[in-house]
């Protein structure tokens, strides 16, 4: 195909954002699964082995990490429900775009939630 | 049938019209130009045009070809939204040239104009719609009847054909299947154009022949393709709601298996 | 140069270029050459209705629907090929509805009919409920049907690809009567892509005519961009005559300042039109039927108002289509796209605010003439073997000197139909007949001239002028004055476009050329519009001389016919030729046309 | 500079427009509907995941070892982050086979990336089951002192 079928980005609406974010969380939580299962395998291995790099996952810089992680674990969650949502309910076409917010609204709430929680826990360093 | 309405008075009070003149303004038209004739890259031509507040960015573009610029091309007919001829992207998102008023575009800022995207550009706003039809024609889009046709008409309840009204709106713009994100990438997805057409004849009553129809959306270049990102919902100028239909489909064809 | 062969060429997609085809296809190896993807063409844009006399929803039958042809007609309808088409009207629909047309139902389920302009029961009597429709979207419905059932049937087409001459040989033959005369046979086309700016030639058996109309000769008008009367004027380049080129119709409701039209049916509905006091003027026009009257009166009415001041608006120069009194459901349900064009491009609410409406041209009456088979005729009345026309660009004539709404949807079915089925038995016997030496030459010569030439002139300030003079001196009210005017206007722009030139000098895609080309056409057409009002000197139809107020049966019930001959000299004009056809009679006498 | 005018369209359908090989079974259909249903169930088991891994108690900094030893000690849990795995896993890959399928522009590249994937795939599916069923508490000294029935140390 020419080359001159590029040109500026498609401006998509709440339909194409949330699929574009829907589809880069999947993928980041993919990767993160993978490298999540081979870190938990250590426990087969080494117990002190896991232990240190558990301990990675505790430090603060980290936690700023699980967090936005968590953060997309929750946004490709909540998403994926408005799509089946979409997907199944006779109305789910219609009202897509309230549910798209209806999940911007649990997600963002959520969000804070668990980072209130978790962010505090990661800096105030907890028990340990 | 049509129901009966009261006479109409044979007199009435006429408001005084909004007797205002149409305004004028100005604005900046962007279009991007490519002629492999003159040159393998595309680039962007700027217009400064005075235009008026009944005036559509078909105008705009007449205005450009006419005064300015015989050059430039587009495809263009109907110029009342009936023909499907001049979906293009304007301002990054795909309208129909002639159903998009100047006024009703923020015209502080320069207008883009780009040809839709997905199909191969042969020159300025001008795709190669082959694929498009291509798609289109292998859904089967005609009416497939088992037995005798009757010499009356085939009766069919008002529901009935209620039932598949909003497809048989479609005038094949493309406007759909070139904001699709699926379509984009392989040009290999059916697109939404093609699926609302087999809509169309597979909730028809009269249509003998959905199951084919199921069938060939079955297909891994089908309906499962579709990520419901509704851009070909809010493209399509006939208001016709696509991704609905596509669901229905995708939920005729699970029915069906199951 | 590449020559094709086909048993039978189609020239158009529109409604009756596709019908042709349907039957063609399956007959003969055929192909549809079409300057426009099928879907866009201008059937597509058709909305009230087709009629039928089903007789679905009140009583009805054919020969009533023959006698509002021909009143409405203002009886310059063939009557014969009128009585064809109103019998034929049934199977047409039916045959739709058979390839999968989703008509409106009745609550039984039947195809549902509504009201239209000068469809009546009983000869007049009441208006009757006979256009099939589907919603206010029938011509969209129709071209997708026949698009449909062409893909069906792997009709073949040759899209974007522009026909732009008509290959005729001339042999010497003599008539019955003994006098010798040019028999014209036809060997093919040569069209132009315009892709690629390849020119071709395609050799045919039998070729059929169906390009559709030329509202774009006026500058208001309810027609496509691409309505440049292509057909009409090729034919006529080529020694074919044209017929009652003087009678353009002007469809009273076209949005006001635009001309996209909005539907007869809305006023079939029951919407009504008022001027600047509210008043629902048409009572007084046409008492019986009011705003149902045929649409020469009520344009004519609509003028008038204007004329006397009644208009509205801040320049008076419009009246309003009122459906305020109609429920909005009903409006959804019966007219949702042209109350959603009142929407877009006025920004009317139809349902709160009636919308400015002014006469618009439509649809051309005048045309390719030819005989109830859809055989073209080289004069009154010798066939062109293998030539065939269908649709708005010939003139049968069903529509004598004012088409009734719905009957162009119906001619197009009816009459694409018979020429699809007769081009391609014809074809069947015939052998092909030789190319002229150069078939192509003419086309080549005419796009070199036209990429070539240099003028400072531009096509489009040139269509521009041609459409404002015609606009101004040729609508609804005319007279010798103005008429003369639009000739000498036409003269002096014919003159301009020898000079002008054009930018794009590419092969592909180069409508700026095409659009020149087109404006030549435009220009013929014109001419023989304007030089066809000068002769008729009467008041008939959708042609109304202000200093020849009524019809003159004694003189003019007759047809006009056009020729383009280079010894001949007709109101001035050099190279055209006048001439006239009977009009055939069945059994309807001429009476005073009162609704 | 002018390039080549070769036709842009072919009058009669060019092949290159052809859809690939068709491809007529229930396939994408199940995939489709796995992604829904997994997805559904994903839920519920990585929520659970989650709350009680980094919200409940002391959060991520309660995890080491011990946590995850006397969590995979009730076989409940076991059966939790089994499935889990194996729901995700799946899910994810099939996801990532879309993506691969609609960006991958050529068959060959799409081949060898969905080769990789599944690959990657199959080995971490495995690995995580092997780890949750052959889990083994004991070869931590620590934990073996404190789990001394079980892992029958320091008798
Ligand atoms: C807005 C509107 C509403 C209408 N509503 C009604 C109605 O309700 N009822 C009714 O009965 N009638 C109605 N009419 C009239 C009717 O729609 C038309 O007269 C009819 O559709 C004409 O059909 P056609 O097939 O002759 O031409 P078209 O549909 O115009 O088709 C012309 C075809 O010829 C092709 N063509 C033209 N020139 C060339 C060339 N040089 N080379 C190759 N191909 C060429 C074009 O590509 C096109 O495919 C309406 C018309 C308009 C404009
Ligand atoms: C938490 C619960 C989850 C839900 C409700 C969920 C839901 C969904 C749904 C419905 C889809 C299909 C989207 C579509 O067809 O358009 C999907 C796609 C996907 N999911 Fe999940 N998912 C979840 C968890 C996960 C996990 C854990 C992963 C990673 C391993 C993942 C990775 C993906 C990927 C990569 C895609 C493909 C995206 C695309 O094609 O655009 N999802 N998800
Ligand atoms: S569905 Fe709508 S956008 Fe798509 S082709 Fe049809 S009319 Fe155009
Ligand atoms: S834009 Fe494409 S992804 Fe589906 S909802 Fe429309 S077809
Ligand atoms: S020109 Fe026909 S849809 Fe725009």
């Amino acid at each position: 195909m020419s080359k001159s079928s590029s040109g500026t980005l498609y401006r998509g609406r709440e339909g194409m954002w949330s699929w574009v974010g829907h589809r880069v969380t999947g993928v980041v939580i993919f990767f993160f699964l993978l490298v999540h299962v081979l870190d938990t395998a250590l426990v087969r291995v080494d117990p002190d082995a896991y232990d240190a790099v558990i301990s990675a996952y505790k430090n603060p810089l980290m936690a700023l990490g699980e967090f936005g992680l968590v953060a997309a674990i929750m946004f490709h969650a909540f998403n994926g429900l408005r799509l089946i949502l979409v997907d199944f309910l006779k109305q789910g076409p219609k009202i897509q775009r309230q549910l798209f917010w209806t999940v911007m609204v649990v997600w963002v709430v959520a969000v804070v939630g668990f980072g209130a929680r978790h962010l505090t826990l990661a800096f105030t360093g907890g028990g340990h | 049938m049509s129901t009966n309405v009261a006479e109409p008075a044979s007199k009435v009070e006429i408001k005084a019209g909004s007797g205002d003149a149409v305004e004028s303004f100005d604005i900046t038209l962007k279009v991007r130009r490519f002629d492999p004739e003159i040159s393998d890259e595309a680039h962007w031509d700027v217009y400064k045009l005075t235009m008026y507040g009944t005036d559509r960015v078909l105008d705009a573009l007449h205005r450009v070809k006419w005064e300015e610029d015989g050059s430039l091309s587009f495809r263009r007919s109907c110029a009342h939204g009936v023909c499907g001829s001049d979906a293009m992207r304007i301002n990054g998102r795909n309208r129909l040239a002639c159903k998009t008023l100047l006024k009703d575009l923020d015209t502080s800022k320069p207008i883009t104009v780009e040809p839709i995207k997905g199909l191969p550009v042969e020159k300025d706003l001008i795709v190669d719609m082959e694929p498009f039809f291509q798609s289109y024609r292998e859904v089967m889009p005609f009416l497939i009847t088992k037995g005798h046709e009757p010499a009356k008409e085939r009766f069919q309840s008002q529901e009935d054909r209620e039932r598949y009204d909003d497809t048989t709106k479609c005038i094949l713009c493309a406007a759909c299947t070139s904001s699709c994100p699926v379509f984009w990438t392989d040009g290999q997805y059916f697109g939404p154009a093609a699926i609302v057409n087999a809509h169309r004849f597979i909730f028809d009553s009269r249509d003998d022949a959905g199951d084919m129809r199921l069938e060939i959306l079955n297909d891994k270049e089908g309906v499962w393709r579709c990520r419901t990102t509704f851009n070909c919902s809010e493209a399509c100028p006939r208001g016709i709601q696509v991704t609905k239909a596509i669901s229905e489909v995708k939920q005729a064809i699970l029915t069906r298996s199951i | 140069m590449q020559v094709h062969q086909y048993d039978v060429v189609i020239v158009g997609a529109g409604g009756a270029g596709m019908r042709a085809a349907i039957e063609s296809g399956q007959r003969a190896r055929t192909a549809v050459l079409t300057k426009l993807y099928p879907t866009r063409s201008h059937t597509g844009a058709a909305q009230g209705g087709m009629c039928a006399a089903l007789a679905n929803v009140e009583e009805d039958n054919w020969e009533w629907h023959t006698f509002d042809t021909i009143k409405g007609g203002d009886y310059l309808v063939d009557q014969d090929a009128a009585e064809v088409m109103a019998k034929e009207a049934i199977d047409a629909v039916l045959d739709l509805e058979h390839m999968g047309l989703p008509f409106n139902r009745t609550p039984e389920g039947k195809i549902d009919q509504r009201r239209f302009g000068g469809h009546t029961r009983d000869h007049g009597k009441a208006p009757v409920r006979r256009a099939c429709y589907a919603a206010d979207r029938t011509g969209h419905m129709i071209l997708q049907t026949l698009y449909q059932n062409c893909v069906k049937h792997n009709v073949e087409f040759y899209n974007e690809v522009y026909v732009l001459d008509l290959l005729i040989t001339e042999t010497e033959a003599t008539r019955e009567d003994g006098t010798a005369y040019q028999q014209k046979h036809v060997a093919g086309v040569v069209a132009y892509d315009l892709s690629t700016g390849e020119i071709s030639v395609f050799q045919a058996k039998s070729v059929v005519f169906a390009t559709g109309g030329a509202g774009k000769v006026f500058k208001t008008t309810s027609n496509a961009h691409t309505l440049t009367g292509d057909g009409m004027a090729i034919a006529f380049r080529r020694g074919i005559p044209l017929e009652d080129m003087e009678f353009v119709q002007f469809h009273p409701t076209g949005l006001a300042g635009l001309g996209i039209l909005l539907s007869e049916a809305a006023r079939g509905e029951g919407a009504v039109l008022r001027n600047s006091e509210g008043e629902r003027f048409m009572e007084r026009y046409a008492p019986t039927i009011k705003d149902l009257a045929p649409r020469d009166i009520v344009a004519r009415s609509m003028a008038n108002e204007v004329r006397e001041g009644r208009g509205c608006g801040p320049n008076k120069d419009y009246v309003l289509l009122d459906l305020t009194h109609l429920e909005p459901a009903h409006i959804d349900a019966k007219l949702p796209d042209i109350t959603e064009f009142a929407r877009t491009y006025l920004g009317v609410e139809p349902y709160t605010e009636p919308v400015p409406v002014f006469p618009t041209a439509h649809y051309v009456m005048g045309g390719v003439p030819t005989n109830i088979k859809g055989e073209v005729l080289q004069d009154n009345d010798t066939v062109i073997p293998g030539l065939y026309a269908a649709g708005e660009v010939a003139c049968v004539s069903v529509h004598g000197s004012n088409r009734l709404g719905t009957n162009s949807l119906l001619d197009i079915n009816v009459f694409g139909k018979r020429s699809g089925i007769a081009a391609a038995e014809y074809s069947k016997t015939a052998e092909f007949v030789a190319l002229p030496e150069n078939p192509e030459a003419f086309v080549e010569g005419l796009v070199a001239h036209v990429r070539d030439n240099d003028g400072a002139e531009r096509v489009a300030a040139i269509r521009k002028d041609l459409q404002e003079t015609m606009d101004a001196n040729m609508q609804v009210f005319r007279s010798g004055d103005t008429i003369a005017k639009a000739l000498s206007d036409i003269e002096e722009l014919r003159e301009r476009y020898l000079n002008i030139g054009i930018q794009d000098k590419g092969k592909r895609f180069n409508l700026d050329l095409l659009e020149a080309i087109e404006l030549g056409f435009l220009l013929d057409l014109a001419e023989v519009m304007t030089v066809s009002a000068l002769h008729r000197h009467e008041s008939r139809g959708g042609h109304y001389r202000e200093d020849f107020p009524n019809r003159d049966d004694a003189n003019f019930m007759k047809h006009t016919m056009i020729y383009k001959d280079e010894n001949a000299e007709t109101e001035g004009v050099k190279g055209m030729r006048f001439d006239t056809k009977p009009v055939v009679f069945t059994r309807y006498e001429p009476m005073e046309r009162k609704y | 500079m002018t390039a080549q005018i070769d036709a842009p369209r072919a009058k009669r359908i060019d092949p290159k427009y052809n859809r690939a090989r068709k491809s007529r079974n229930n396939f994408e259909m199940m995939a489709w509907l796995f992604m829904r249903l997994s997805g559904v169930v994903l839920v519920v088991l990585i929520f659970g995941h989650l709350i009680s891994n980094l919200l409940v108690g002391q959060g991520v900094h309660a995890i080491d070892f011990g946590f995850v030893a006397g969590k995979w000690a009730s076989p409940l849990w076991q059966i939790w982050d089994l499935t889990m795995l194996w729901l995700a896993m799946l899910h994810g890959t099939n996801g990532v086979r879309t993506i691969i399928n609609d960006y991958a522009e050529k068959d060959r590249t799409r081949f060898w990336l969905k080769t990789v994937l599944y690959v990657v795939a199959a080995f971490t599916v495995l690995l995580g089951t092997m780890v949750i069923f052959t889990f083994d508490p004991c070869i931590s000294e620590t934990f073996a002192k404190s789990l001394p029935l079980q892992c029958g140390a320091g008798a």
